[in-house]
């Protein structure tokens, strides 16, 4: 049992910080800051390309595709160190999600066409997965993708696609075996801009648009954008979650988060006292910077591999429910830091733009609609519901 | 001890109900947010038609003279329909501070226009540094000019301050003790407005006042403030009732919801977890209501830390159980509960205004916790 | 809608004010005060004999009976008055279980021979419902009691029989028609020195022993113990909860526990301040109490049958919820509030034997026993997740 | 970083859990706690047997001079199995202040006994009015005699103190700032105890001090607040490790419960509510487990105010967590849950002695609000 950083994880730290204080600047890192979602489409895409220079625009990709060959601790040493110096959150569909599955199934092809301009930000990702009939239950998926020549002809509905409004590129959940219950099901890459696929906005509770409805109607996808072999979307879709087994835990955001809070409390003053000197104020913030602490290290755990008398699945389950309900706790703790400011809303482009003053101080725009928008982490990704179902079933044989 | 309605506040009740089932669906709830005022002058003029807005204003002002019980019904049934116009704010928060004040002629001539609709009044109080009405700090000056005072200042999220005729004004007079209230036109020379919208589409303002001509002092620096609790009181009770409608409406919808979407092959309903959320949101609903019966009473009754007493315990568990209830709503709802084109989001949001307004949770159970307990 | 108590409620509530001053004394109310399960008997029935003389022993019982004739708010000013003053509480299973129902259902004989004992507190009562296979199912029940000529032969086992004790009397759930599976159950008095019956004590997690084991072997009742039809003991068992509907919410000790913690915070001492000054705890305490008063309100609308949009059997069920998670709180706050002095143990006797000193305040001997106790009180009565259940299907036909 | 067990960590975990598998048995548990010294004396011989009180007491003093991360090991396997033995109390607690105290001879002729198991050791250091041992009033006074001091004073809540054989006494010499330590024997004249028992069997003492003499000064005024501190860190580490051993417990008892026992015709298993609980039951107790490591790691690198911080993290988030998962293992249980007769009610009773000891969770919070924040 080694329970510090080494040496070389330590100047690995150094090296971003450096990296990170030479490149960011304060117009950048102010909007990331706000939390709004999604950021700002410009600062990210710059991001993306100025990580690639540096070869650190995938962390999680394998060295021959492009990766920087990083351990689990560095990679997770690296979002924290972008999180809290304020870089843009990079969209997360392709780098994340696509990439990796890309260079694990994907053909020669495959990787040659889509990888690069990943790595260089020039093409955004939608993922295609929710279905109006199928939230958490990807069993009882209903789109279609139907052989015909060398073509699939593609025929559904799919809802919660984030940032698909801009997105060149899609991956898809399809059935292309429309006889078996259970299988049959493939993941399929689609242009965004075929013929027959129509995007829809969907306005979320805190005003903004984040994510979209995307109609399919007999929209033909070359048979070469299948990944893999048909049918075997449970398997990428297996592999595409356990890349991002701790990501749920959304630890990096969770200290962004304090910072911001205590700051506010910082300033903010109740009965003549900063309200971080309040007693109650000051130990339910204690209280949630120990379980984020807390979850931080349950993260390390998992990305360490440390022992544990339960299948590591039940690991990820836990850091999602844990992750997600500390985010309802921060948001909240957020906005009630503010008090009754808190209750303007700005949008995206108000709060992108907002010029901070004694009345509607930095930390004041984004910060609601942050909570608002939160309230769908324990709902996305797998609701909290099913996590408990699955430690249940996994952790404890309990079905 | 009697809790049943009378055939009065039956007959209120169900008229609202009516008006909110057929009226106050959710588009046009979107559209009023998304309108200038952030509300439907439509149902602005049914409301004072109906007398609503006149219910507890005196009867010798165009009132209807009626208890906060029967506002209370009202108010429930409004709430489930989500209301945006500024019954509280106008009717029953300003009303109340121009009922009892203490000038004759305005209250004689302007409280009849409340009571219309004509009128609308908005409190212009909190300041910088400021996180309840209750007790912000008030910088605002108001300097004797003859028999007027010129009024200086920066009053924050003025609430319906856009669409508001008149300004309850808290501002304080150079060698007195405390602010008094000053009652100033919305369209007087001196105002400037910031003009933004809150998470639930009511249009709010931060509004400059540059020696603004004020010749209305309803209160003076030794009532203002008790004057100000008072009204502030029978807000918090108003908006509690709104916030127990929106639980309410936000059980029925969910409760719906679980017997008719299905998962894994069968409804929502065939979860034991999702059950229990629901009897737990039962719980939570009945305790907010219970309370809001002790309200009542001690308004009725009680002496003046009595009635603090209530109102804060009101104000707090309301907003606690509330954001439970409206929060698991969207949680039970899954991904269409966070959009904006499915009303339980919107009561969500209600509830977190009605938690942040007239002071938070943490400001009230502090003003509870100063009371001797009932037993 | 009048939300007052009328002149004739606060006339009855000082005359049962000027009646407990005049009666009670300090030992007997610092034994009640230690809120120590089961209270002191010698006191509980002198207790009784003194209220039976003034015809209170039986709040709830018909006037033609014994009952006093009083209003439901009269009974709770009733309890909560006492409750207050530090009455010893009585003993449940005859003067609000059994005797209600022998009331209601009783045959002439059986109230003659049992009532007048009850009102008196001469004739102590068990309650034989629960078995090791049956806590909350009582459909499942396995006991039984079979004709044999004029006698039935009781064989079975009962468990959570309360005071069991020292208990000359019982009434037992049985089965008399073994070939029905939901029907057949009917209600039994036992006298509880039959030869067969034997009584075995359960240890609780408090150390002390409040709750029996009843094993049935061959025990020979006569018949005309039955009470009412054979098989009718579901109606009965109804009346008798329907009866019971708002005690579960426990108001009345609630109310008792927070003047016991507010005594004890106003003396312990934190950071150089009483701790009742300390904000945070200041501000739990007002949760609490704040909680409190909502239930009050809510038992005070089930006693006035107060509108409702939903059953009132699904509003016994909220009392209970809401009741005996407040007693979790309750319970948790006094030992909190009293620090580590709450971790030494009291017995029953050394509870009622202490003798109050600086380092061991009134109020320690019994607060952590009745913490402890208070455990069971989200289990028996109903659990929790029975409750739940009963609210979902009648409050909103979830099922 | 690694988490795994080095092999002499896991052979010590092995061979504790096949102990506590095999001879900590409830029965006998609730034997010792009816006992006269609150524990078993044959636990206490193996325990020593086994190094297990000898496990983190410096080599030159028979100890094995192992770490934290070791006994941490050690005390999960041991909470298991409710152990009711004063580990923590003498080698841990007591043991930590004579080895880092400042008086060799005793450290020298004491240590070993401690890590034999002959000598016990208590610490008697609350009194009337404290609600934390770091933080108590200390009104015990030491009166220079010779070369010895004369003791007197009232000690509080002396866990173990009737089975004591030296204690470990806090007491201020006249004209010095703060406490002393002083070491004295338990059977020392002048000493008369009240002995009684805590709810999880322990027993313990009010301890009064009628000049008794003390010839061995283990820590002067200027660094005993510090060391006791230092030692009170480790002890509350060591307690929590036990802690989540309860906690782990009671997750294997109860998923086996609801496996086996039945109702409503099925196995309570089939209750999707009760399923959810032992998954909430999970993420507390990773939780909790995964703050033990970082305290681990603040306690091996970190500096003062991060220990601190660390140490007082933990101490909060085991209670909560720990009285949480006990709790709802009780739950679960049913009525058995709450009887002397099965485990998981000896475990929730662990739990609360564990979060009243050494400070409670508002104590520790208000520690940790103290120090600055890891990021």
């Amino acid at each position: 049992m080694n329970l510090q950083l080494s040496p070389e994880d330590l100047a690995f730290r150094d090296e971003v910080r450096a990296f990170l204080r030479e490149h960011l600047t304060p117009e950048i890192v102010y909007r990331s800051r706000t939390e709004v979602h999604p950021p700002n489409e410009a600062d990210r895409r710059w991001w993306n390309a100025v990580l690639n220079t540096r070869g650190w625009a995938a962390p999680s990709w394998p060295v021959q595709h492009g990766g920087p060959g990083w351990t689990p601790i560095q990679r997770h040493l690296f979002e924290m160190e972008c999180r809290l110096a304020g870089a843009p959150e990079l969209r997360w569909q392709g780098l994340r999600l696509i990439g990796p599955v890309i260079c694990e199934f994907g053909s020669d092809a495959q990787r040659k066409r889509y990888l690069p301009t990943i790595l260089e930000g020039t093409e955004q990702w939608a993922q295609g997965f929710s279905e109006p009939g199928a939230g958490s239950d990807l069993a009882s998926l209903k789109t279609t993708a139907l052989l015909a020549g060398d073509e699939y002809v593609v025929n559904g509905q799919k809802l919660w696609t984030t940032e698909g409004g801009d997105a060149e590129l899609g991956f898809f959940l399809v059935r292309t075996d429309t006889t078996s219950k259970h299988g049959g099901i493939s993941m399929l890459i689609i242009d965004m801009k075929s013929p027959g696929v129509t995007v829809r906005p969907i306005e979320m509770i805190n005003g903004d648009v984040s994510t979209y409805e995307v109609f399919l109607d007999n929209v033909r996808v070359p048979r070469e954008n299948l990944i893999g072999e048909p049918g075997s979307a449970w398997t990428q879709t297996k592999f595409l979650l356990a890349n991002e087994r701790t990501s749920s835990a959304d630890i990096d955001k969770a200290w962004g988060d304090l910072r911001r809070i205590r700051a506010s409390a910082a300033r903010e003053r109740k009965n003549g006292r900063p309200l971080l000197e309040d007693p109650a104020f000051a130990r339910r913030l204690a209280q949630l910077e120990m379980e984020v602490e807390a979850l931080d290290w349950s993260v390390l755990r998992v990305l360490c591999g440390a022992p544990s008398r339960r299948p590591v699945a039940a690991a990820a389950s836990v850091l999602k429910i844990k992750g997600s309900s500390l985010q309802h706790q921060l948001g909240q703790l957020a906005v009630d830091a503010l008090g009754p400011r808190s209750l303007r809303l700005y949008t995206r482009e108000q709060a992108f733009a907002a010029e901070p003053s004694a009345l509607w101080p930095v930390d004041v725009p984004g910060a609601r609609a942050d909570q608002l928008y939160m309230r769908a982490c324990t709902i996305y990704g797998g609701a909290m519901e099913v996590q408990k179902n699955i430690i249940a079933k996994i952790a404890f044989g309990l079905a | 001890m009697n809790f049943a309605l009378s055939d009065e506040q039956k007959m209120l009740a169900d008229s609202a109900a009516r008006y909110v089932r057929e009226r106050c669906d959710l588009e046009s709830r979107r559209q009023a947010a998304k309108s200038p005022d952030g509300f439907s002058r439509r149902h602005w003029r049914h409301f004072a038609e109906q007398g609503w807005l006149a219910l507890t204003l005196p009867e010798d002002a165009g009132g209807l003279g009626l208890g906060l019980a029967d506002m209370v019904v009202l108010m429930e049934e409004l709430g489930r329909g989500l209301v945006a116009e500024p019954v509280v704010d106008s009717a029953i928060l300003c009303g109340t501070l121009l009922a009892e004040g203490n000038h004759a002629p305005s209250r004689a001539e302007l409280l009849p226009r409340v009571a219309s609709g004509e009128a609308i009044l908005a409190l212009a109080h909190l300041e910088e540094g400021g996180r309840a009405e209750y007790d912000t700090p008030v910088a605002a000056r108001a300097t004797p000019d003859g028999d007027r005072w010129l009024i200086s200042g920066t009053k924050h999220l003025v609430c319906h301050g856009p669409a508001a005729s008149h300004l309850v004004v808290s501002a304080e007079v150079a060698g007195e003790m405390g602010y008094s209230l000053f009652l100033v036109e919305a369209g007087a020379n001196g105002i400037a407005r910031d003009d933004y919208s809150l998470i639930d589409g009511t249009r709010a303002a931060d509004i400059h006042f540059s020696d603004v001509p004020a010749t209305v002092r309803l209160q003076g620096a030794g009532g203002a403030a008790r004057a100000l609790h008072h009204a502030l009181d029978r807000a918090v009770i108003a908006g509690a009732a709104a916030a127990l409608g929106s639980m309410e409406a936000v059980m029925d919808l969910t409760a719906d919801y679980l017997k008719t979407r299905e998962q894994y092959g069968q409804p929502l309903a065939g979860f034991q977890a999702l059950r229990h959320r629901m009897a737990e949101m039962l719980v939570e609903t009945e305790q907010a209501r219970s309370l809001l019966y002790a309200a009542l009473a001690a308004l009725d009754g009680g002496d003046g830390e009595a009635r603090a007493r209530a109102v804060s315990g009101v104000k707090a568990l309301v907003a606690q159980a509330g954001m439970f209830v409206t929060g698991q709503g969207i949680q039970l709802h899954g991904g269409i509960g966070v959009t904006e084109e499915y009303a339980v989001g919107h009561h969500y949001k209600a509830l977190q205004l009605f938690d942040k307004r007239f002071g938070d949770s943490d400001f009230h159970l502090d003003r509870r916790a100063r009371t001797a307990p009932t037993h």
